[in-house]
């Protein structure tokens, strides 16, 4: 694979599946990597989405839950952090139990840049996409450079998996790990004329590394969380506003976007209060 | 007549099993999941004369077995319906209701006298009872008289069937109901969400930037279903039944409740085939027990 | 004044946890399950003039997130409630809202006076909202004149504090308030049931005898929330939030949509000591948060 | 034991317990028998029942479930029929899954007379409270006879266990097992004038045997079912209408309850249609 076979890809249609689940591995306590066994080929591409559901949850909690995609092709995985309660239910879940996923849904990354050096910024559980572009990027013989913060150490779900294909700069908030400190704090540094990021996280998170690219003219794609009922397209449930006034609908013209186009003072995604994660 | 097929008015459905406006985009969305031609119908997001941004978000939350929305109809509007989206759908086949909404009388006429002007339009179905905007929207729908004129005036600008979509807010629905019948409905779609709540008690804050919005989903089943009654009780024409229809069950109970048909909403979130899966499986009831849906509906009244 | 405490006019309530009418039984059905004084107060199933014994079966349904119930207010009638069960209660200290129905302004008064001439009725909690009999009922309920004749006879016959119960169906649900409150009323509680129906599509019948019963449980509580905060905007007595309450969260959500007690309902159905839970749960997150019951109440709206 | 034991027994205090699943035995496709890791002494009766719900059922379904004491003791266990929502909830649980029950509630089978022959009458999944009696009164040193009912051999789910304990006679209406026809077709060859009968099984069946005793005088106990909502005596949501007028509400003055007592031309238990049985 090269950078070019990345910017070529064409994407699947989107499909309902019915996939029980494989396997269920738990990273501390707020996190969970769940691999589904899939019918057939997901051909999902980094930083696209699935909606995913108990298919026996009946009627409560009623909606999927929009996830990124951690991996494609038959076993396809997502990595969730534990919140309310479909993620409860989901960090639950045993082998065997069957899920319903809704997918390849969404705008991907923007394909990288030849000659640029992709600079990945993720917050904990935002690392999903960004490990799966990481991936893509070595497979095509690139070597991104990857800035992960969290919390503490227990925040950092997946750095592990990210060690061999990237060159790993770590932050964390109590200084347990890396750098103390948030990954705005190193940024700086990292932002040189030729870079072009790629960030998920808080959005508070993003906001800020928008900021420093957009001022210092470096490109910057943002992979949008908004509350979603469909994921494709039909709710208008998903609105984020635009610096250019109006709104672009996270589900189908994101989740990845041009952070230049997001107004990021306007409210889209709930503020969370993050009761569970660490230990 | 096929075993499926269903008369609301002088428009003969292919089966009983349609789309509810604002949970099934311009149903042009489908590509990818199923042939929408095969339904009773669809019905189009509510469309209003100029295009409309919406709510700022949020615009939705979840709640115990449904959900709350406060999208503020936003829509493409009536033009850009007719110009961009219309054409494909007649291409295909589908049936399509278009669903319109206005904050005047005179609103209401232009937007139907455009529609009139294209072909593939099957019917209108009016929303007089949206909850989530500032102006219209839910004070037509609680109102009989408003009502009426809104239903009387349309009426009197088309010659597409004309369906009126109740509100469950409405203090005497079955009086509201039959006023729309007197002013020339050719059917009554029951019902829209019912206006809710939710507050995050983390944040100790409303969720819905809006602060209200309409519940739908599997929670406002039982009210639906005793409203579509009453209005069968009160009025001669069709009654088209909505309100957390997910299963081939629901579907059933609504139509043994004496709708005429049915419209699937908010399961279509949770699967985009909802409203195909519906339909077949009536059909595989109607094999199973040997009955044609129309011998369905208002069996449970008899 | 303790953290938990609260004030509903005149009346001062150990803590801002009550369960709800009919969910409750006359709360001697507690003794091996928790102290019910230890709760801020109950409220007695509805009491008439005389003993009713209810409808027929089937009573209840479940629905999705919630249940439906006919009832019709089978009740010992307030005469043995004085003599029979009032006596234990007062004995145990447990605060008593007494909840009273009729059919007539006329025989509200009567029951009012019976209990007037008893020690330990904390409240008269009036309900003009039950869906589920013929007579009197939610008509009460929907008209904010009837409403407001009601109260003021009513309190024209008493000294003890009277609240008004709301109807979710009343179109003007904050005028209907206002009225209550302009007769006198010293608090209102919202909701009651909204009345809904399922049917059994495999015997392709009406589930409930009664046809239609009232919707209970978490499905309802987006829409009660919606009401509190409606009738907090109206009204400047207290207002009690019920209506699907079932956790120490949903319990908080409508203190901060401004409810000033919540009455716990058919969450006593899934488990006895729901209340009693509850009420634990309020008290440790004001202690975790270092805040007062008081200092919750409405924070969402700030 | 004796017959005078099982008349003097005090009834224990309602308890709303968790307990974990500790097994699930599958009989046929309809039918499984839930063992519960109780975390104290269950100290039910024969014919009284409990409340049943998964601790994480979520909103939906929102109920608990009446089911009659298969056994009591520190693993009570239950014998469920997959109807609905509930009960194939019930059927899909794994051990370890989290219930809770509360119990022991309801009115105890009347206890036997000395010097009676006790004559069981069940059908289908209504053997559980008789299946408990009937050890009762095996330990006591009777030996009942049990008529037990069902539509064919996959029906008759415990019949196994009753072998030892009584004198049973087998009832299928396709002939698959015992007797080709009705329990009633068999009962009144068993009537003699110095039984007394204990009967639980569909609400026409037990019409029809409470009014062979009647015609014969002899006594008849039966235990009803009505859908309830809390079992305890709170909701009324469970009226049994009787012939002397007027209701009893099945969870607390019921279920087990003097059959001439019943009114059974009033609907009282919704007609279930059997979608699942058999195979
Ligand atoms: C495109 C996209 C990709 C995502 N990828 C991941 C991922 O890889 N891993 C992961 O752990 N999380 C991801 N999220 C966030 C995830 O969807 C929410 O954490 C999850 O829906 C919360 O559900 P819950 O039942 O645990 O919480 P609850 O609070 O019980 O959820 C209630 C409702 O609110 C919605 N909701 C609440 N907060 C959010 C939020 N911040 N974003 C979206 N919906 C919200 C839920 O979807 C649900 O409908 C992603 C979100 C989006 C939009
Ligand atoms: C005292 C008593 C003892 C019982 N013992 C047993 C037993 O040992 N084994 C067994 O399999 N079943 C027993 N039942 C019946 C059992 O409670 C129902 O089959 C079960 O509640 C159905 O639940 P579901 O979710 O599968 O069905 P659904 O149809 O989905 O139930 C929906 C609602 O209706 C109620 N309901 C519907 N039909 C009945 C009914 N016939 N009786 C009671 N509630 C009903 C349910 O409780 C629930 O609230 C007993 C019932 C009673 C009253
Ligand atoms: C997100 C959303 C948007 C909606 N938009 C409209 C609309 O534009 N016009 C309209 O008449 N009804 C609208 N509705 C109401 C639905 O058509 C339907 O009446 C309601 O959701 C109840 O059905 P359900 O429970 O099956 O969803 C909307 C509902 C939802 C959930
Ligand atoms: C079985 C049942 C019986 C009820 N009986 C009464 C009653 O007698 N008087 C009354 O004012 N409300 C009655 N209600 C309404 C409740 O008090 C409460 O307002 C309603 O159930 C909503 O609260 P919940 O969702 O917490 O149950 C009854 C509710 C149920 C479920
Ligand atoms: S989530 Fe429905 S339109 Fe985006
Ligand atoms: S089930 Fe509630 S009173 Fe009997």
């Amino acid at each position: 694979m090269s950078i070019d076979d990345l910017r070529s890809r064409n994407l699947a249609p989107r499909k309902l599946i019915r996939a029980p689940l494989l396997r269920r591995e738990s990273i501390g306590q707020a996190y969970h990597v769940l691999t589904f066994d899939a019918p057939s080929d997901c051909r999902a591409v980094a930083g696209q989405f699935t909606m995913v559901r108990g298919a026996e949850w009946g009627d409560a909690p009623l909606l999927p839950r929009p996830m990124s995609y951690l991996t494609a092709g038959e076993a396809p995985s997502i990595l969730i952090k534990v919140f309310g309660e479909g993620t409860v239910r989901m960090a639950r879940a045993e082998p065997g139990e069957p899920f319903e996923l809704l997918g390849p849904l969404g705008v991907p990354w923007r394909a990288p840049t030849e000659g640029r050096r992709q600079l990945l910024v993720g917050g904990g559980v935002g690392i999903a996409p960004l490990l799966f572009l990481a991936r893509d990027l070595a497979d095509a013989g690139q070597k991104p450079v990857v800035l992960y913060g969290g919390r503490g150490r227990y925040d950092l779900p997946m750095r592990h998996d990210l060690k061999g294909i990237c060159e790993l700069q770590v932050t964390t908030e109590d200084g347990s790990r890396g750098t103390k400190g948030r990954v705005t704090d190193v940024l700086g540094e990292l932002l040189g004329g030729d870079t072009e990021v790629y960030t998920c996280g808080p959005d508070r998170m993003m906001a800020a590394v928008a900021k420093m690219c957009a001022e210092r003219d470096v490109p910057c794609e943002a992979s949008l969380e908004t509350p979603m009922a469909c994921g494709y397209g039909v709710c208008l449930g998903c609105p984020v506003p635009l610096t250019e006034g109006g709104y672009i609908y996270a589900c189908t013209q994101g989740p990845c976007i041009d952070a230049r186009r997001v107004d990021w003072t306007g409210d889209h995604a709930p503020t969370r209060v993050d009761t569970e994660a660490t230990s | 007549m096929s075993r499926e097929s269903v008369t609301v008015g002088s428009l003969e459905l292919r089966n009983a099993v349609l789309t509810a406006s604002g949970t099934f985009g311009y149903a042009l969305e489908y590509d990818d999941f199923f042939d929408v031609a095969e339904l009773g119908g669809i019905c189009t997001k509510g469309l209003s004369l100029h295009p409309r941004p919406g709510n700022p978000p949020e615009r939705i939350c979840e709640t115990a077995a449904g959900m709350l929305n406060a999208i503020g109809l936003a829509n493409v509007g009536v033009e850009a319906f007719c110009t961009d989206k219309l054409p494909l759908l007649r291409e295909r086949g589908v049936t399509v209701i278009a669903n319109i909404f206005a904050s005047s009388v005179a609103d209401f006429v232009t937007i139907t006298k455009r529609l009139d002007a294209e072909a593939g339009v099957h019917a209108i179905e009016l929303n007089v009872s949206c909850p989530n905007v500032a102006e219209g929207g839910i004070e037509f729908g609680k109102d009989k008289k408003m009502c009426a004129q809104v239903t009387a005036a349309v009426k009197g600008a088309t010659k597409i069937p004309v369906w009126v979509k109740m509100s469950p807010e409405a203090a005497e629905i079955a009086a509201v109901g039959k006023a729309c019948e007197d002013a020339g409905a050719d059917a009554l779609t029951a019902v829209n969400t019912i206006r809710g709540m939710a507050i995050d008690s983390q944040l100790s804050r409303v969720r819905l930037k809006n602060r209200t919005g309409g519940l739908s989903g599997p929670a406002l089943k039982p009210i639906a279903l005793r409203i579509v009654w009453d209005l069968v009780e009160a009025v001669s024409i069709p009654v088209i039944g909505i309100g957390g229809i997910s299963t081939t069950r629901d579907a059933i109970e609504f139509l043994m409740a004496g709708a005429t048909a049915v419209q699937v909403g908010t399961a279509n979130f949770v699967d985009p085939c909802a409203a195909s899966k519906i339909r077949a499986g009536i059909q595989e009831y109607c094999e199973q027990k040997n009955v044609t849906v129309r011998e369905l509906i208002g069996s449970a009244r008899r």
